[in-house]
This record gives C-alpha cells, structure tokens and sequence, in this order.
C-alpha cells in the first residue's frame, strides 16, 4: 500500500500535466476530446448564464414531489430572469434526474460540478439523496442547496458546503407544533409515522416535545416502508388516546388515511396530521371525509385563504396553482404545497448570496456560502411568500412560521400560526468553524 | 382493543390480502408451471390493471356520466383484458423470440418492467390516484363478551370492516372458481395441461403450443390485472405499486408447490392470513421481518412447498 | 497449459489502459469511472456465483450492504479506523454469506432465488428496524477525515480512483486465477452439470459453498470500499434494486467472462448516464437495452464475442 | 489392498429400496470380487439401474448395506463413494456438453492429483486410450453420440477408479464401434473391476466372467456365462413365460 501513496502523489501531478496536454490536443478535436462530453467545461465568462444543477426526482418514489418541486424552481427562475437575473447574468436551471436514489443522487452531483459546469447544485428533497450526496458535494465544493425539511443539515452530519435556507427542518416543525397539540387537542398521544429516518425524526422530537409540554406520546406505531395496507397496524392505537398524530410519506398516504377513517367509522379520537400524509392529494377524494374537523400542519397554506397577503396571491399565481391547490391548467393535478415553497424561498436566498458575494466564477463559491452564512432575517415578501424567516448561520438550517390548519367544509383553513422564534432549539453544530 | 376482536380484525385484514394475492399468484403459477419461465414483470401487469381501472372508471364517470358501479363494472371486464392482450403481444414479440430460455426470459422481462413503468409514469404519472369504490359502507362488527350479567354483544372500538372489503373476498372466490372451471373442464384447459405436463409429446399430439404459451402468458396477466382491479378502490394506482405482488407471488408459488392450484390458494391464505396475526404480536417492522424469515425457513427446510408432495 | 499467453495478456492490457485512463481523462469520466470500477467488483463477486457456479442469487444486496455497514459502523460508532474497518467489513460479509449458504443451499433453482431474496429483505428490514444505530433508510455519512488508508485520503479523487483501481485488479486477477484453476474447473462443471460433478467425485455442496462465501466476500468488499471512498452508508444498498443491478451487469456484459462485469456495469452506467442527458425516460432506454440485448445478444457482450470470435477468453 | 485380494471389493447386504408402493429392489445380496467383469442383466423395469444408484449413492437405500474395499458405505454420499475408488458412467450420456474434452477428462483426473502436477499429461493419456487425443480442444456437445460415449469411459477410466460402473455403455454405438469398446474394456480389467450393465447378450456373453441377473428386483440367478445362457430361469424372465 505504500505503493499507492507514490503512484497518488504522484498521479496528482501527472494527471494534470496529462490533461493539459489533452486539452490541447482536444483543440484539434482528435481522440477523446472528440466524443461527446469528454471535451472538458470552459469557465463561464461574465455574459454566460449561472448555471444552478437542479436534482430533481424524477422517477422513484419521490416522483409525485420531484413534478411539483420542478415547476416551482422554473416559476422562480423565470422571475428572477425577469428581474434582470444575478450579477447582471441570467440564471440556467439545469435539471437532471436522480431517482429518489443515493448512488444516482451522488452521481449527479458530480455530473453538476465537473461535467456540466454548474456553478451551484440544488434542490432535492428526500433525506437519503441528500446523505448520499452531500459528501460528494463537500469534496468537490460546490455549494449545494437542499431543500429537504430533514434535520441532517442542522444536526452536524453534513458539511460546509451543504445548506438548508428556505425550508424548515422536522424537528423545528414539530417543536412549533406541540404547545398547539397539547393544549388544544389532548394531552395523551398516540403518534404513527413511517419507520424511515423522516418518520424517526418526527418520533423522537415530537415526543420530547410534548415532555416539554407536560403531555405524553403513550404509544408509537412504526409503519414498515414496504407497506401497502395499514388498517392491521390501528387496532393498537390506545382506547385512552386523547390525540391521534399521523404523518405518513411516499405513494401509499391516501390508503392510510382512507383506512384510519374507515377504522374509526364514527368515534374517533381527535386527530392531528403532518399534510405529509396528503401532499400531492386531494383533500376530497372518496373515503376522506372523516377529517372535516381534524387538524394538519402545513409548511404553506394549500387552499387560498380569505385573508392571504399580496405576496401569497403573486408566488400562486407564478407558480400555476389554482384556489384549491391544485395545478391551473388542471385541477385533478394537486401539488405538494406544503413543501415545495422551498425552492422558491432557496433560489432567492441563492440569489441573495450571490449578490452579496459579488459571485462571477465558480471560484467565488466559497464566498457564496460565507455570504448565506451571514444571513439572519429574512422578510416576508414576494421572495419569501411562505413568511419571515430567521437564518442560522451556524447550522446552516432557517427557521419560519408554521401553520396550523382544520378541514372545514372540504378546505384547509388556518386556525393558527406560529412564529420562527417558537421553532428554535440550541445549536447542535457550528459549520462556520470546519474548514472549506 | 383487546386481543380477541384484534385477532379477528387482523384475520379479515388478512382475508382480503390472500383474497387478491390468490387471484395474482395464479397467473404467476399457470405461466410459471405451463412455460417454465419467470415472469419477473407480472408485478407490472398487476399495476396496469389498476393504472387500467382508474382510466375506465375516470373516463366512465366524467367523460360518459356513469355511476361509480358501472365504471368499476367495466374496468373489471376491460382492463384484464386489455392487459392480457399487451402480454399476449409481449409474448409473441419477446418471449418466443428468445425460446422461453429460463435466463434470457428473466433478462427479458426485467427489460420489460422498466419499459412499463417509464412509460406508465410518462403516460399516467407519479401519483398515486384513487378508483371510487362501487360500495364502501363501513360494517361494525360486535364482539360477544361474558360479563357480570352473563352473555352480551359488545361493539370493540375500531373493531369493523367495510362492505367492499367483503366484496372483495367475494368476488375473488368466484374468480378462482371461474378460472378453476376452465382449467379442469374447458377444451383450453386440457390443453394447457398437456402442455404443462410434457411439451414435445403435447406438439406431437399437433397441440400448438406456441399458441398455448400465448394464451396462457395473456390469461395470467389478466389474472394479475383483475386482482389489482379489484384492490384498487382500497389502494391507489400508483406505476410503483408492482413489486409487493410480485414478491409475494413467488412465494405463494413457491410455498404452494408449483402449478397447483390448490397449494396456490391455500399458501396464499397461509401468507395473506400470517401477515395479518404476526402483526398482532410484534410492532410493524420486526412482524415484517419475522414473516419474511419465515418464508425463508420454509423453503429452506421444505424446498418442494408446503403443499407440495415430496418427490422421490 | 497451452494457450496461457493470451488471456494473461488481455487482462494485464485491460488493467494498463485503465491505469492509462487515469492520466487522460477528464474529471467527470474520471470519478464515474471510479465508481463503476468499485461497482464492476460487486459484478465480479456475483459473477463467481452466477456466471461461474450457476446460482442465481436474488439476494447480493445483503453482502454489498454487509460490506457496507461491516466498515462504516464500527467507524462511525466505535471510532475504528479505516485500516481495521475494512477488513471487518470484507470478514463480516464472508461471516453472512456462510450462513445464508448454508441455509439457502438446501434449495435449488427458483427457490434457491427466493430464499436469498428473503433473507436479504430481512437484513434491509433489520437495518430500518435497529435505525437508532443505522439511521435506516437515510444513512450516514462517514466524516472526511476518517476516510482514509495508511495517511492516504481517499476524499482525493485521484487516490480514489487508484485504489478503486487496485480493488478491482485484485478481484479481477483472483478471479482469473481461481477459474484457471482446477477449483475452477469444478464450480464451471458444477454449473454445466451438477450431477455429472457429484458423480466425478466432487462434494458439490462444499464447492457452492465456496462459491458462495468467495463471492459474498468480493461483493462485501466492494461495498465497504464504496464506503470508504464515497463517505455514504445507507439502507437503500440493501434494497431488492441493489440485488437486481449486479445480475443485469453481469448478465450484460456477460456470464462467466471474467472481464465481462466490468463491461457491463461501465455500459448500463453510460446508458443511464447518457441516457439522463437527452431524456428523463432513460430508464426506458435502459428496458429497451435490455430486451434488444436478449434478442440479439444473449451470451451478453462479452460473451457473443467469446462464442464467435474468441473461444479462448477465460 | 490386503484385505481385497481375499475378500469382495463391492458387497451388499439385504439391499432395499421402495418407492412408494413399489419394490424396486428387494433384498439382494451381492458380491463382487477384485478383478472380475461382471454383467447385470436382467429384463427392462428388473431394478438394474436402481440398483447401481444404491451401490454409487445417487438414490439412498430403504433397507440393507453397501460395503466397498470393505468399508460400510451406507450412509457415504455418491462424491465420496467416488473418492474411495468407484467411478460411474451414465446409461443417458451425460459429458459436460459446453466444455472441451480436455476440460471434461480433467475434471476426471485433477480430483486425485495432489497439485495439479501432472493433470494434462494424465488427461491427453486418458482421452488417447479412447482415440480422442486428437480432438482434445474440441467442444463436447459437438462430438457425435459415439464419440460421446466414448468420452464418457475416458472420464470413467481418468479416474482411475477400483470399481468401475459402466451403465449401458454400448447402447447406440455401431457394430465396429462395440468392437472396439470391447477390447477397451478387456485392457481396463487389468487394472479395476469393472461392473457391466448390459443389454446387448453378444457384448455380455463375450466380456463378463460372471453375470448377475435380476428380475422384479430381486437377483434371479448368478454364474459364469455358460451356467446363465442354460439357466431356464433366466430364459422364462427374459421370454416372459
């Protein structure tokens, strides 16, 4: 092995002496460089686009949010071309298919910075994709912009160059969410959830959140991922529950809760979901009718409410979604709207960052990071439509409002709403201390 | 709720798993015992039946007003017979080519499964969308008690099914008759039973048996098409959901001997009605991993099924 | 024995125009090319079962996730070093792969595919179900600096690429050797005829066994070393797909070729990759492959050129 | 080898086996000693190849003992009866049709070699005493169905084994061909025992020193050549009167 340290050492040198010599030779356009994608990127001159690498999913499970998350990151990056884009360059989304998989995910991120010449990668949403290519990011350092509500970014397991700005993180939500619980709905909670690392996060937070409050979580159901059917799993759920907590994720969630309403038929406990359960859903489908009455969270009021703000009505109408939530041009197409405001949010935060950077070439980046880093509030406005938000700089993760909604009469409508501050917990890490 | 009436529910639960898991794991078994070859995209003929249902009963009820029943009606008709006639095509444009290979076959319907479910997901897209079932009133059920005042009724919290669930039992029973009757008293069936039993003498005796695999590869697709028609108003078409039918199926096969139709059925129920009481005892995950070691342990010490009979 | 000269000699070139490949090309094709070098062992060590020894396994995910968490548990949990990890991991996997073959070993055929796909479902499950430890399906990631071997760090693409490229040459010439070899002779016969080697004497069982333990520990290491050079350990490695990939990639490039897994995998990755850039239905490219594939190149592309041109590839 | 010179190489004892309701091999009691040809003969269905299943292993006994070389095999799987010595040939030709004919001999020889030292000079003799040296590179399944035989008893003879079982080794071959396998068979009871299931009665008559018959299981008769040709047992078994 000592072998391998000479021939890395000295590979390192020869390599790049090696491609430069390539890289002229490639000018004739003889051998490699004559085949497509081997001719290496050139530096993007000032004029050039700023190319974001967008990893969306595409295909796998997560397909139904990667759609969603997909319209809303081109409405954003129209507007900001509209508004004479960053740096006086306009913005280039350059999507490419991960498959709701780790390995593709990492792969991709690697196609971002060294094949595709993109200045920042961005966008993905399922945890496992994120963990999987975050180092990858970290080693070729490219910024890289998630927008995943998981706890991973601000719990310390990532790195410097991955960050969080413009979606709230599980544990976060949850915090927001118990003082309401607990008050209003009951002390005594029985929580079922997926048995994945999101529906753990949901477990252990929500749990020592309620403790906080002087309720208790009596009973916790782990529904296995491989699932399809659930009613088998209710039965224990405690007579004395006093509150039902359900957060479910991935293409079984209308079946859950279809089947936890026929479980209880007509007496059931009070009920408080995660709209996790019913992105991409519509709330009115047959077999839902049992939640008039029952109690979500959501990231982003879905349905229009009476009162909602210019900012609200402006980010809706960009992004094509009608009153209820549903796509414009078709109302059987409900979007995930409760999440994908996070790439909107990130895209301004990106564009921020960049103009306070004075971003022009992908050496900037480590600027790029440095300037989101000294970020702290963030208004409610056109470029943050979900509301003000509250950046940490340490952890790398922001924190906004929370909403609180009950179905009435087949809507979502907000019964209250929390503020950054009360979804705030002590730093678990400070990123600004690791070296780029 | 107590542990009596949860027995009884998870039992019910289970009933309507095995019901359809009967119905899927048939076709898997008649193309597996007939032609010899793994259909390892039969999980995607399930799916296109339910993906199927949902563009009937959407197109019954908005574009021709039809009531709930009749577009389930005419999915159930419609759509495994759509499917079939696509297997029946895929096998003549694939399968023959390639000779039934046993590993060539499994290559190819790999292939296959990727081409389903990319052009599903283009065609359909990623959710997961719902079939409105003909039915579903939700039926508590009473549970008898012995107390202080003797015998009495007792209405268990949760403790309840719903009128489709039943149906679906129902129906899939009669579907399994229906397929019984063809395979043992039908022209068709004799056939295919020849055929299964020793293909050169069956092709000396001028059966055509490239016509037989034909039929026998649409007639299986179908089964997985009606199966997944029938479950689709309790779970959503969703161009993902063929994976789970399809691993369970082999072990249905697999535990109830091969191309046995009894074995098939009652290992279904053995798997259906064991999902569902393994649940009662541990929590969801480690009962899923229990379940699936136990299957394992089957077929690791009763390598010819459970039903099947120890050959020499 | 005749005819030595050739093969050894196409396989020493095979592994000089990779070294080559490491000075020329450009830093994209460079990292994917270290990846598919990682994956192209787990391809070997399926191979050594599938292609050589006739079992068709459903269930290799579990010794590359074996592999996988057998290196990046007790370095994130423990604080062992990569030096130690590594070859726990390789032994952990070799560990599972005895037992699950003694077990499976007792079925043959469809149900032999199905008992390994259990119990590798069992395993997935068992990482979600202990996810206090695991992180289940999310996973972990395994510190920067703690990824690397002998001072090397292996974050650096360029030590990445060549130690990818020393895990595969030492898979490849084992396995070069091992079916020169007479045990090789054996695991081919077994393949061909299993009852024709039980009555030439041969403790069949013995010999799959072998099979068996020999391939879960080159898929086992394959996974560990993905560990270590791409810092991500996660349960979807463990997952059915993962079990399905290395069948596919061998089967594409091959069965029973010793250079065969490497084509297959380097193939099916450029596909996809290629594939992604023109078109978001790249997984319909890929079916397609597939299907044409079984149609007009069954033996896998190596193979056809073994049946057709070149009779003496090992 | 002290022990086989006096006593028998190959003995059962009482050995059974039924498959369900049917007795396919009842009680027989054999003995074959060191040196012999011997022929098992007998009408189709007496139980022949089931009973040289039992004695090499592939199909387990219900009743009875196999002893070999004097050990009790009984209970030793067919690989490791075959380690002690025997060596088997299938009635249904079964070469490894994929591989070479250097590889199939090989695979015959190398078990008993030590390291390998040796293995292609003792493969290139074994498959020249059966006339194929020539076509040593040569894919087996593409050998014609003589030749295949042919193969087949120099796998047998590369083992060099003390007892070798040929399973109807002459079936399908041509007049000149059985010719030749006779005197194969001649020069290789110089070296093992060799046991002979055998329909052709030219082949039988011609090769064996002792011939064993069996019918519906059970052994019929057993004597030299001469002695079975005028047995009236025999001849009521095989007329079926």
């Amino acid at each position: 092995m000592t072998e391998v340290k000479k021939t890395a050492a000295g590979g390192a040198i020869s390599r790049r002496t090696a491609l430069k010599g390539l890289a002229a030779a490639g000018a004739t356009g003889a051998g490699l460089g004559a085949m497509p994608g081997f001719v290496p990127y050139i530096q993007a001159q000032s004029s050039a686009p700023i190319k974001v690498g967008f990893q969306v999913h595409r295909t796998g499970i997560g397909a139904a949010y990667g759609r969603w998350y997909d319209r809303t990151t081109l409405a954003a990056a129209d507007l900001i071309n509209e508004m004479g884009g960053i740096n006086g360059r306009p913005v280039e989304i350059v999507a490419e298919d991960d498959g709701t998989d780790p390995k593709r995910g990492a792969e991709v991120v690697e196609k971002f910075a060294s094949q595709l010449g993109c200045d920042v990668g961005f966008g993905t949403l399922f945890s496992h994709v994120v963990m999987g290519s975050a180092p990858r990011a970290g080693e070729l350092k490219l910024p890289y912009f998630v927008v995943s509500e998981g706890h991973h970014v601000a719990s310390g397991a990532l790195n410097r160059w991955t960050i969080q700005p413009g979606i709230c993180d599980v544990k976060s939500q949850v915090l927001a969410m118990a003082p309401f619980v607990s008050k209003n709905l009951g002390k005594k909670a029985t929580m079922i959830f997926p048995d994945y690392a999101f529906g753990h996060d949901h477990r252990d937070f929500f749990t020592a959140a309620m403790e906080a409050q002087g309720a208790e979580v009596i009973k916790h159901i782990a529904i296995p991922p491989t699932e399809t059917s659930y009613s088998k799993y209710f039965p224990q759920i405690p007579r004395e529950t006093e509150v039902l907590y359900h957060v479910m994720v991935g293409p079984g969630v209308l079946t859950f809760v279809k089947e936890l309403g026929e479980f209880f038929g007509p007496s059931h406990p009070p009920i408080f979901g995660f709209l996790d359960s019913l992105e991409a859903v519509d709330l009115n489908s047959p077999g839902l009718e049992f939640l008039d009455g029952t109690y979500f969270w959501e990231g982003m009021p879905r349905y229009l409410q009476s009162d909602a703000p210019d900012p609200v009505k402006f980010y809706r109408d960009r992004v094509g979604v009608d009153d209820n939530g549903a796509s414009a041009s078709d109302p059987k197409d409900v979007s995930t709207f409760a999440h994908m405001f996070g790439c909107w949010e990130t895209l301004f935060v990106m564009k921020k960052g960049m103009e306070a950077a004075g971003y022009q070439t992908t050496a900037d980046r480590q600027k790029l990071i440095e300037a989101v880093e000294a970020m702290e509030e963030m208004p409610f406005g056109d470029e943050h439509p979900q509301g003000r938000k509250v950046f940490n700089g340490k952890t790398h993760q922001v924190f906004g409002p929370q909403y609180i909604s009950k179905v009435e009469g087949g809507k979502l409508v907000v019964q209250a709403e929390t503020t950054a501050e009360d979804s705030f917990y002590p730093d678990e890490v400070d990123y600004t201390t690791q070296s780029f | 709720m107590d542990f009596g009436p949860y027995l009884v529910f998870a039992s019910l639960e289970g009933a309507v798993l095995a019901a359809t898991l009967s119905l899927t794991a048939l076709g898997l078994s008649l193309v597996f015992g007939v032609m010899r070859v793994v259909n390892v995209a039969h999980g995607e003929f399930f799916m296109l039946g339910a993906v199927a249902a949902w563009f009937v009963s959407a197109l019954g009820g908005e574009a021709l007003g039809l009531p709930a029943w009749a577009g389930f009606a005419a999915a159930l008709v419609l759509a495994p017979a759509a499917v079939g006639a696509l297997a029946w095509a895929a096998d003549r444009a694939i399968l023959a080519r390639v000779g039934y290979d046993p590993e060539r076959t499994i290559v190819a319907t790999i292939g296959l499964l990727y081409i389903l479910q990319q052009l599903t997901l283009m065609g359909y897209g990623p959710e997961a969308r719902p079939v409105e079932p003909p039915f579903n009133a939700r039926i508590a059920l009473p549970w008898p008690e012995w107390g202080a005042d003797g015998f009495a009724w007792t209405w268990p919290w949760g403790f309840g099914t719903t009128s489709y669930k039943l149906f679906v039992i129902v129906a899939a029973a009669a579907l399994l008759m229906a397929v019984w009757a063809v395979l043992s008293r039908s022209r068709f069936g004799l056939i295919m039973r020849a055929t299964q039993y020793d293909r050169e003498t069956a092709q000396a005796f001028g059966i055509p048996v490239g016509k037989v695999y034909a039929w026998t590869f649409a007639l299986g697709a179908a089964l997985a098409a009606a199966a997944a028609v029938l479950i689709v108003p309790i779970q959503q078409a969703h161009y993902l959901m063929g994976g789970d039918p399809l691993l369970l199926s082999f072990i249905v096969v697999i535990i109830g001997g091969l191309g046995s139709l009894r074995g098939t059925v009652l290992a279904a129920l053995l798997i259906g009605m064991s999902d569902g009481v393994i649940s009662v005892f541990f929590s969801p995950t480690l009962a899923k991993i229990l379940a699936t070691l136990l299957v394992a342990l089957v077929l690791v010490f009763r390598p010819q099924g459970l039903f099947g009979a120890k050959t020499a | 024995m005749t005819g030595a000269a050739k093969p050894v000699g196409l396989h020493a070139l095979v592994l000089a125009i990779l070294l080559a490949l490491h000075f020329v090309l450009p830093d994209y094709h460079h990292g994917v090319l270290a990846r598919v070098l990682t994956l192209a062992t787990f391809a070997l060590g399926y191979n050594l079962m599938f292609g050589y020894t006739g079992l068709l396994s459903l269930g290799h995910a579990l010794f590359f996730a074996a592999g996988l968490y057998g290196l990046g548990m007790p370095m994130q949990h423990l604080g062992w070093s990569a030096e130690v990890a590594l070859p726990f991991g390789i032994a952990f996997a070799a560990l599972l792969a005895t037992g699950v073959g003694a077990l499976a070993l007792r079925t043959q055929g469809v149900a032999f595919m199905i008992v390994t796909l259990m119990f590798a479902q069992a395993g997935f499950l068992t990482l979600l179900y202990f996810n206090e430890f695991t992180r289940g399906d999310e996973g972990f990631v395994i510190a920067q600096e703690a990824r690397s071997l002998f001072g090397i760090s292996l974050a650096d693409a360029d030590a990445r690429y060549i130690a990818a490229l020393i895990l595969f040459a030492v898979a490849m010439i084992a396995t070069l050797i091992l079916v020169r070899s007479p045990a090789g002779r054996v695991l081919v016969a077994i393949r061909e005829n299993e009852e024709r080697a039980r009555m030439l004497g041969y403790d069949v069982a013995r010999y799959k066994l072998l099979a068996i333990v020999a391939s879960g520990a080159m898929c086992g290491a394959a996974g560990a070393a993905y560990g270590l050079l791409f810092g991500y350990v996660g349960a979807t490695f463990a997952s059915v797909q993962y079990s399905i990939l290395p069948l596919l990639w061998v089967l594409l490039g091959g069965a029973g070729t010793v250079l065969g897994p490497l084509i297959g995998t380097a193939f099916m990755t450029y596909l996809i990759d290629l594939g992604s850039g023109l078109t978001d239905a790249y997984m319909l490219l890929a079916g397609a492959a597939l299907v044409l594939l079984t149609l007009f190149a069954p033996a896998g592309l190596l193979g056809e050129v073994r049946k057709r041109w070149a009779g003496w590839l090992p | 080898m002290t022990v086989a010179a006096s006593g028998p190489l190959l003995e059962t004892e009482g050995l059974t086996r039924r498959f369900g309701g049917l007795t396919a091999v009842d009680h027989v009691d054999f003995q074959l000693f060191p040196g012999e040809i011997r022929a098992l003969i007998g009408p189709n269905g007496a139980g022949k190849t089931t009973f040289v299943g039992l004695l090499s292993g592939r199909i387990p006994p219900s009743e009875g003992r196999v002893r070999f070389g004097g050990e009790d095999v009984t209970r030793l799987p067919a690989h490791a009866r075959m380690a002690r010595g025997m060596a088997y040939t299938f009635q249904i030709t079964s070469v490894f049709a994929n591989l070479s004919l250097f590889d199939n001999v090989a695979l015959a020889v190398q078990r008993r070699l030590a390291r390998g030292e040796g293995l292609e000079a003792e493969t290139m003799a074994a498959l020249d005493r059966v006339g194929l040296a020539g076509r040593a590179r040569q894919t087996a399944g593409d050998l014609s169905y003589g030749h295949q035989r042919l193969l087949e008893i120099a796998m047998g003879l590369a083992q060099r084994p003390r007892l070798l079982i040929l399973d109807e080794p002459t079936q399908g071959l041509s007049d000149g061909e059985i010719e030749g396998f006779k005197a194969l068979v001649r020069d290789v009871a110089a070296e093992a025992t060799v046991l002979l299931i055998e329909h052709n009665m030219d082949v039988v008559m011609s090769l064996a020193t002792r011939i064993t018959v069996l019918d519906m299981g059970a052994r019929l008769a057993e004597g030299d050549p001469a002695a079975i040709h005028a047995d009236a047992a025999v001849q009521r078994a095989y007329l079926g009167g």
